[in-house]
């Protein structure tokens, strides 16, 4: 039971890939990427979480108090950025495909294969 | 292939894929069992070396600040693709019109509250970063987030100036741009390239954390810019025309 | 401390920073120098590097941090040989393709210019990245600015696809990989790639570690376009820009297979059974050449035709990283400097088609190409088939050693079969274009694409010019005096896993390297065999795929009946659909997981 | 040691939230509705990295589920049904080959 948040994030991962591969629409694909990468935050937090421990912010604060991981939450910043910077292009590219063939289904767009 | 081939075919993907993944975090240390060492290392360092009591922030600015250099660019790029994007795209365009306001009088008053109000604890979080938690990309986001509120309230015309193309890109530049000049800056003086040159200040307050302060505020200036270019990008090519098509 | 290693990303993204940020104040020419400047700038500054990397590792640590008490604390650069000369042939060819684009894309715009700066930066922050956090930043900054870069001339009518599933699959590779580093950061408490070796060495693999190399190396292969996580890469660049495909199959596919190569090398070498991570990237770069090359014989689209000779010999570069040996790496690394320059040399060539017909479908343009130009891509395909003395030749016939010293003359028999093919694609397609050969139609090829305007003919010179100098350049690589020698030594230094951690985490120097004759390398008599037999089959293949008509019927008719289902089968499963590429990351994920959880543990 | 005493109520419970929300998300298949839903998701993050002692990454998500994610959604939905709508009336105005109806 102590896995339950591994777990969760595992399974956050999972729906988020199913749901970009069986996705009928650029937009709605693009947020299931999020999903997708939501599971990395998940994870990571959770793996360098300190059980009682206080957050890495020693403001009034004696600096050997027990805090969880910062580095974990360094990382997830990052993370987090990243994302946006996807989805804003992911978005761009998808209303070129729009603006061009009319549809925002990606089985739609396929014109050319092989 | 067909829909349901993709999906005879993704399924025990998803479910080999599961059993992987369950296999490896069944290896985990229990949950809240951290065993360092990096994190704890950190934790014990950041402080007295650099007198930021956020230690998060001491991590993104200082110790891993390449990878923040990264971040900055990764975004920097991302508006610069959006732009190139959409802008080919709305080429031969007719040119845009005045915007329309929103609501009565006693809305637009309560937004332009709210606007004046987020700016100010945008501006706050991300001064007071390295002290409490916040940071350049929150602040800034929330900056940017607030300033586009006008858009709503106020129509286009009193949004525009946050908008002037020949404005916003040099800002940006100057934003990410900025983080690269201070780490050269070290390299230049004969350190190793992002190193910490100002005085590092009282734990705990504002003059804290030497470069850091500089590199925050970088990132606070880049990650607004930015975000009002990408806002600004895809409402004008995007919501405007939709506006006009409307009341054809 | 050396001040090159951060140089050579600083100064690419500060002046990519200057050109978009004063596109409105500047003239258009002075941005065009400072462009130019920074990427070759950038070029000279990886040769100092280089040379400066000769004797030692150089490790720079970002602000200073040093390990502290044996623990990594900061983020770290090590530049051994191999990386730095990875470091030339990146800002050689994007100061290649950047000067290509004065002319080919003259209205593209200032923040082209600074995008293509700012994947050179990442592209040589993740060949020099010593953190695995680290890689993974730069790794989504190049491909950040390359979603852009493939998608914004779209608009000339193309198959509109294409960006969408780079973007998509590229970023379902990412996050995989970011997954795989939070486990390995949980399983090790470190991101240092030496600190990590460090735990992980001498220890069996457990369902974590097997769990969490699968994902991040996979990660690396969907960036790398590696069968069966390729499927973007056709797509991706058939809708790109000429210049923009020579940086993309050049260098930038080519960084999958460099982080695939140091994982291994700093991190999961020493893992109890490790060995056997290399047998499954052997077969899955056999695969990848096989298929490749078969995928490339079927294309009439020039671009996508480059873009699966560059899955096939990325294929083969894999499979010189999978047997784990010295020389084969050796040979990797010279099929990558000789690949790069070749293939952005063929795509030079495509793009001077594309200005001057306004098509790059093979058979439209039959008999239509010029005879310098007709030169210039006989050229670049007998190099990237690797006839004797030429191109890829060397890194075959180094890559042919190291298989044999493992008693292993079955694998570049594969491999070759797979340049053969891709050559003969390549040289069917010259012969075609060139010299008017075969007929104006073929059923056998994938479906015609839409065509675009004719471009403008002004500056054609300089566009012949670039692509000349870099086929040449891709040729010479075989022939240049002690590159063989020194490719082995480098090779020799990214094996070692033991210099490399001691020299990142405590600073020790290396010893001190041999002295490196300066000759041309020595090939055996079967490696001239079998670079001729590779070069005469995609000779008679090409020959066979253009006189078809002149067999007997009966022979062409059953030929046609053998071939028709398989080669259907090959046309659908390339979909261009992005829900069956990313159904098939997931699959390859799978299927390589698994095969590692019974190799890993001893089965 | 027992479960309860590593994961504590309201940390599992954010956990829960979390796990349901995703499929959520995902399931969502109308692009508007599923902005909003992406929202509410958000703000389960937010809740679990509070928990997480993880004030940072918190404000970090707030901040981009909040302003950044629904701007360039809704923008971008906003423009695809427009685009749809022009295309509807140009095409019956004059006939043109539609690239998507292939498949």
């Amino acid at each position: 039971m102590s896995y339950l948040p591994y777990a969760v994030a595992a399974w956050i991962c999972l729906v988020g890939l199913a749901g970009v591969a069986t996705s009928r629409n650029l937009v709605h694909l693009a947020v299931c990427l999020t999903v997708m990468q939501s599971s990395t935050y998940v994870l990571l937090l959770s793996v360098g979480y300190v059980a009682g421990g206080r957050a890495p912010i020693f403001k009034g604060a004696k600096p050997g108090a027990k805090a969880v991981d910062p580095v974990v939450q360094a990382l997830t910043l990052t993370d987090v950025v990243v994302s946006v910077a996807v989805v804003a292009l992911i978005l761009a590219l998808a209303l070129d495909a729009h603006r061009l063939a009319g549809t925002v289904d990606p089985d739609g767009l396929a014109d050319v294969h092989g | 292939m067909s829909r349901r081939g993709r999906l005879a075919l993704l399924g025990p993907a998803l479910l080999g894929l599961g059993a992987l993944l369950g296999w490896g975090v069944a290896g985990l240390p229990a949950f809240g069992h951290y065993r360092g060492p990096y994190g704890f290392v950190l934790d014990r360092i950041v402080v007295p070396l650099r007198h930021t009591t956020n230690v998060v922030m001491g991590t993104t600015f200082d110790v891993r600040g390449v990878d923040t250099m990264g971040e900055e660019f990764i975004l920097y790029a991302a508006v610069l693709g959006v732009t190139l994007l959409l802008r080919s795209g709305e080429r031969g365009r007719p040119g845009r019109q005045a915007g329309e306001r929103l609501g009565t009088d006693g809305l637009r008053l309560l937004g332009v509250t709210m606007v004046g109000g987020g700016v100010l604890v945008g501006l706050w979080l991300a001064a007071f970063g390295y002290v409490t938690p916040g940071g350049g990309f929150q602040g800034g986001a929330l900056v940017a987030g607030t300033i586009l509120l006008l858009y709503l309230v106020g129509g286009r015309s009193a949004y525009a100036p946050f908008l002037a193309e020949a404005a916003l890109d040099p800002l940006e530049s100057l934003g990410a741009g900025g983080y690269v000049v201070i780490g050269l800056a070290a390299l230049a003086s004969g350190l190793p390239f992002l190193t910490n040159l100002l005085g590092l200040g009282t734990p705990g307050s504002l003059v804290s954390g030497g470069s850091i302060a500089a590199l925050n505020w970088a990132s606070a200036l880049a990650v607004t810019v930015a975000l009002l270019t990408l806002f600004a990008e895809f409402l004008e090519t995007y919501v405007v025309p939709l506006a006009r098509a409307d009341e054809a | 401390m050396s001040w090159l290693p951060p140089l050579l990303v600083a100064l690419p993204l500060l002046s990519a920073a200057a050109i978009a940020g004063g596109q409105r104040v500047t003239p258009r020419p002075l941005q065009d120098v400072v462009a130019v400047a920074a990427a070759v700038a950038a070029t000279a500054l990886s040769f100092l590097l280089l040379w400066q990397v000769g004797a030692r590792e150089v490790v720079d640590w970002f602000g200073g941090w040093r390990p502290r008490g044996g623990v990594a604390v900061g983020v770290d650069f090590a530049v051994g040989p191999l990386a730095a000369g990875m470091c030339c042939a990146i800002g050689l060819v994007v100061a290649l393709a950047l000067v290509y684009s004065l002319a080919f894309l003259p209205g593209a715009g200032r923040p082209f210019q600074a995008l293509l700066l700012v994947t050179l930066a990442a592209m040589d922050g993740f060949a020099m990245s010593g953190d695995l956090f680290n890689l993974f930043v730069w790794l989504e900054l190049a491909g950040t600015a390359a979603y852009a870069l493939t998608g914004f001339q779209v608009e000339r009518l193309g198959p509109v696809q294409g960006a969408v599933n780079f973007a998509i699959t590229n970023s379902v590779g990412g996050y995989l990989l970011a997954f795989g580093i939070a486990l390995l950061y949980a399983r090790t408490g470190a991101l240092n790639l030496a600190a990590i070796g460090r735990v992980l060495a001498g220890k069996p693999a457990g369902g974590l570690v097997v769990a969490a190399l699968t994902v991040v190396l996979c990660g690396f292969l969907v960036k790398g376009a590696v069968v069966p996580f390729h499927l973007w890469a056709a797509d991706a660049y058939a809708v790109a820009p000429a210049p923009v495909c020579a940086v993309f199959g050049g260098v930038m596919t080519d960084i999958g297979l460099l982080g695939v190569a140091r994982l291994y090398w700093t991190s999961f070498a020493g893992l109890v059974h490790g060995q056997t991570l290399g047998e499954v990237l052997l077969w899955l770069g056999i695969v990848s050449a096989l298929l490749g090359g078969a995928m490339a014989f079927l294309q009439r689209h020039l671009k996508r035709l480059l873009a699966y000779s560059v899955v096939c010999h990325i294929g083969i570069m894999l499979a010189g990283i999978g047997l784990l040996e010295a020389s084969a790496l050796a040979g990797s690394e010279l099929l990558f400097l000789a690949h790069a320059l070749l293939t952005a040399g063929l795509f030079f060539v495509t793009g001077v088609l594309q200005a001057d017909h306004g098509s790059v479908d093979e058979l439209r343009l039959r008999g239509r190409g010029g005879r310098l130009l007709g030169l210039a891509w006989l050229g670049g395909s007998l190099g990237l088939t690797g006839a004797p003395y030429l191109g890829l030749y060397l890194g075959h016939g180094l890559l042919d050693e190291g298989a044999s010293a493992l008693g292993r003359p079955w694998a570049p028999a594969l491999l070759w079969l797979g340049s053969a093919l891709s050559g003969a694609a390549l040289l069917r397609a010259g012969a075609r274009i060139f010299l008017g050969w075969g007929a104006g139609r073929d059923p056998l090829l994938a479906d015609a694409l839409e065509e675009e305007p004719p471009g403008r003919a002004a500056g054609r010179r300089l566009l012949v010019t670039v692509a000349a100098v870099a086929v040449a350049g891709g040729l010479a690589i075989s022939l240049v005096p002690g590159l063989g020698q020194r490719a082995a030594y480098a090779a020799a230094r990214f094996r070692d896993r033991g210099a490399y951690a001691a020299a990142v985490l405590r600073g020790t120097p290396l010893r001190a390297p041999p002295r490196l004759p300066v000759s041309i390398e020595h090939t055996t008599l079967e490696g001239v065999l079998s670079a001729c037999g590779a070069t005469l089959a995609a000779a008679a293949l090409a020959l066979l795929a253009l006189g078809r008509r002149r067999l007997p019927q009966a022979l062409s008719t059953a030929a046609a009946r053998t071939l028709g289902p398989p080669v259907r089968v090959l046309h659908a499963a390339h979909s261009g659909v992005v829900g069956d590429y990313v159904t098939w990351v997931a699959v390859g994920t799978a299927v390589t997981g698994a095969a590692w959880s019974v190799l890993l543990r001893g089965g | 040691m027992t479960v309860l005493a590593t994961l504590v109520p309201l940390q599992a419970v954010a956990f829960g939230l979390v796990a349901l929300g995703a499929p959520l998300v995902v399931l969502t298949r109308d692009p508007l509705r599923q902005a909003l839903v992406n929202g509410v998701y958000g703000v389960s993050l937010v809740c679990l990295f509070v928990v997480l002692e993880a004030p940072d990454p918190a404000l970090s998500m707030l901040v981009v589920s909040g302003i950044a994610y629904p701007l360039v959604l809704l923008a971008a939905i906003a423009r695809v049904r427009g685009e749809a709508r022009r295309r509807r009336r140009l095409g019956r105005a004059r006939s043109r080959p539609d690239r998507s109806g292939r498949r």
